[in-house]
């Protein structure tokens, strides 16, 4: 019986949908729309996001040391910067490296230093920090605990870089909450017009359905059914243009911008955001059909 | 079988469609229901197919009162009325047997039994050579005897027929109102509205008579 | 006659759009939905358009002269700058401004350099380039002419950063032209959807204007006035929608990020286009209207 | 006034709904069509209002062919013709004054005029009190009275009725036909489609039969 039902609906809603092919295209069409520029969104977000954390990750805070630091004050502010959760690497630099990366940088300038003994290069730890550093509080606070260490004669960081790569994560966060939810919003929109659509072209057949005793699932079956299908339908023609969207974009950053933004590194959306994205759709049109067949409970 | 008492039904503010309207018919009877334009004929039909709420009044069919059935309950009940409405009420997007075989496809009939019972009721008002068309390409009166055929097929236990021979010609008119006796022959109760005088003394069965939304003659 | 056919117009769709209400307030809202996302896109584009702009002002140009380099030559030099258009601002660097600069960033460093006649850093013009200036190769040749003048010892800019730049502006122009086309068909296939919608549900309404001889202008009329009608009012909403998400935005950032995205620079859409987007609005209304009621013709 | 030669209507592959079909109808005369129900009379009718375009034969109507009119001139010529469908055909949007008043304001009649002569004609018909319903808040016959009013308000030359008395009592169906004389007595040339066998008896005007598409009398 309820496979019986079930065959029913499918039937009556692929036989509604070829009759209205006009509307049909035009539904599946304005759906996939939505969901393209959704999914858009969610790539350049994605993407975004991956090249901030590429970005922090280039950070990096410098703790210089002391000229008469000790061996455990400096094994001590090793310990302290490896424990920390947002320290990546820790390299150190002592005071010879510090030098010859002051000759190799101003080489016009080296003979100035002439004494190996007594130029004034400090050693220092260099720790490259994880892509989440640039958030919050965290980092001004190891900074802190470090200046207080002994051996410690100062701590620098790139706080300009950082607090930019924080504005632009705050932005990209922030703009995708609003853009999607409201292009969320639009596709059920969509989804409740394109279904209203289908039982306003119909509602005298519904309405003698009713009056001839028919169950309302039997009545309301198929226009769930064609509101899924059209979800279903346009997720896959969304997903289509995105992947076509996505091997254009990397074909056109390749030729104009070999520079920060490396084309390959440009990454469609993973495959669970794939089947999320056709489900997502099924989900959606449904949910526009239930909302616009409301009234005839 | 039907118990109506003092049924009221107001629409708007002063539009009495009926008044204090009472009426009682039998299991089994075949009744006509007359009276001028607006006399609220349909609005009686409207109501005992649960299509309207009454203003006042009780409707007792089959023992139940249907003016208090919940809507689930109100399907099952008009599953057991065959209706013939005054504007046909047929679905476009179906073909005339799809129409007609709809009527017993919701009460779950094997598929084989919908087909032979459906065609045989097409045959009956004679549209058996019109069975694919669609209902927009059928005459006034082929439509009518769609929705004649469509009311008859699942051999309901009432029959409300509103108007259902206004858009036939005299013959073809007498033969659909036989149809109705014989219907009416294997126990079912018929209440058919009309306005045609003649019809009702041809086929000679009690008739009330409405007049603004009151009983005149019954 | 025309003015009375206009009232006529007017009239019957505000009639119409009023005894549709629910339709009308569904589909006013995904018009809104649509224009909004259109919108935010627009302002975000445009700031980071601004953003791009204000971080190219921020690059620089160096010229680095001999020390043996002649009156004239140097003001050849400055002379091929000034006439250039991608330099905004040019400003010499003396040999002296030089040294005092290295004792300002190196202070520990300062006693090396012992003799202020005999010191290395040479003196150089810095320019400060047009927003523009990330674009193309212009730059590049600028460059070249310049090391091939006599005087100059070295040129250099800051490659990474200006090929950054524009990276980033090919990003932001490229995905504006596909998101931007792809929300401006989702516009306009929901007016035609919505309009089709008014269609559909007076379907008979305009059948039985026909058969009694309304002209069809009669029967468009009113039809492509809603649309108007509604693309107006969607739009109005859009631009409201807009302005809260804008103030917003300022006062989030603000908060969040106090660097790099100054909050108050974020600016809205200018007032013509404003303009632009209501007349947009009624535009497509009225397109998705003529469309949808093009089978009458 | 009406000079049809040879007309034939074929629906689909094999219903000729007209079958080389003639008949004339001089200036201000009042004709009935009858026949059984599916022998063609709407299809004449519809033919008569460029609603559907003949498969061969020719339609004169006051010197002009009709079947080839430019969608212009067909706007243009619908003017001239009041029009009572069998399905009534009213506006559901719009009440009953609209309903009427809407063919008069497509004339471009000024404003008074047309509420003046909107009055007068649902006066006619007796539904002067239900000016303000919508018409799915009357009877049958009610509606079909506003199709009438509608058909008659701006003195077309040419009326065209589909069984306009098929929901009328008798009564009421005698009065209506008086109004289509009276219409019928200032120049207009009336033609009616009906089954009411005794209606036409009781007028008494030349009565055309069609049966499968053809002249059975006329
Ligand atoms: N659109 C259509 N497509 C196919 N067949 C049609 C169409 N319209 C009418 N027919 C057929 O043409 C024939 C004549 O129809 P028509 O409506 O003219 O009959 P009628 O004389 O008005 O009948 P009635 O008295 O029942 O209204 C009928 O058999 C009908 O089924
Ligand atoms: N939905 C409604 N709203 C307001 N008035 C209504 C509504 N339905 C019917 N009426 C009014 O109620 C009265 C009775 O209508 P009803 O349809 O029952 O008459 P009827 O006897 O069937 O007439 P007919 O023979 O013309 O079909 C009429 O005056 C009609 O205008
Ligand atoms: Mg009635
Ligand atoms: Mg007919």
């Amino acid at each position: 019986m309820l496979f019986a039902g079930l065959r029913y609906f499918v039937g009556e809603a692929v036989t509604g949908l070829w009759r209205g092919r006009r509307s049909t295209v035009l539904s599946v069409v304005t759906i996939a729309a939505a969901l393209f520029v959704l999914g858009i969104f969610l790539t350049v977000t994605a993407n975004l996001d991956a090249l901030v954390a590429r970005w922090s990750e280039a950070a990096e805070l410098s703790v210089y040391l002391r000229d008469d630091v000790s061996l455990a004050e400096r094994a001590e502010v090793q310990r302290a910067l490896r424990g920390d959760p947002l320290v990546r690497e820790v390299q150190l630099v002592t005071r010879d490296e510090a030098l010859a990366r002051f000759r190799r940088d101003f080489p016009d300038l080296a003979p100035a230093v002439s004494n190996p003994q007594a130029h004034p290069f400090p050693a220092s730890f260099e720790a490259r920090l994880v892509s989440q550093a640039s958030e919050g509080d965290a980092l001004e606070s190891l900074a802190a605990r470090l200046r207080g260490m002994r051996g410690v004669s100062d701590v620098r960081y790139d706080r300009l870089w950082l607090q930019r790569l924080q504005s632009i994560a705050a932005l990209v966060g922030w703009g995708g909450a609003v853009v999607g939810a409201v292009l969320a919003l639009a596709a059920a929109l969509t989804v409740t017009n394109v279904v209203r659509l289908a039982l306003f072209s119909r509602r005298d057949e519904i309405q003698i359905m009713e009056l001839v005793g028919a169950p309302l699932s039997f009545i309301k079956g198929p226009f769930v059914m064609e509101g899924i299908l059209q979800g279903a339908l346009g997720a896959t023609l969304a997903l289509g243009a995105l992947a076509l969207a996505i091997s254009l974009a990397r074909g056109r950053l390749a030729a104009a911008a070999a520079g920060l933004i490396d084309a390959s590194s440009i990454v469609g959306l993973p495959a669970a955001t794939h089947v999320l994205v056709v489900v997502g759709g099924m989900a959606v049109g449904c949910l526009g059909a239930l909302l616009a067949a409301r009234r005839l409970g | 079988m039907i118990e109506i008492e003092g049924l009221s039904k107001l629409y708007g503010r002063d539009v009495f469609a009926l008044e204090d309207f009472s009426m009682h018919v039998g299991k089994g009877e075949f009744v006509f229901l007359t009276g001028p334009s607006g006399a609220g004929k349909s609005t009686l039909l409207r109501i005992l197919l649960c299509q309207e709420a009454p203003t006042t009044g009780r409707v007792i069919v089959g023992g139940r009162d249907i003016t208090r059935l919940k809507p689930r309950e109100v399907q099952t009940y008009r599953r057991t009325v065959g209706f013939v409405f005054q504007d046909f009420k047929l679905i476009p997007g179906k073909t005339v047997f799809e129409n007609v075989m709809f009527a017993l496809r919701i009460l779950g009939v094997p598929d084989v039994q919908q087909r032979r019972r459906t065609f045989q009721v097409l045959k009956w008002v004679g549209l058996q050579h019109r069975a694919n068309a669609y209902p927009l390409e059928l005459s006034g009166g082929e439509q009518q005897r769609v929705a004649i055929a469509r009311a008859l097929v699942n051999e309901p236990a009432l029959v409300l027929a509103d108007e259902p021979t206004g858009n036939l010609d005299p013959d073809l008119a007498l033969e659909i109102m036989n149809l109705f006796r014989e219907i009416n022959s294997t126990g079912t109760t018929v209440l058919v509205a009309t306005h045609d005088r003649e019809l009702i003394r041809h086929v000679g069965h009690r008739a009330v008579t409405l007049d603004h939304g009151r009983l005149a003659i019954g």
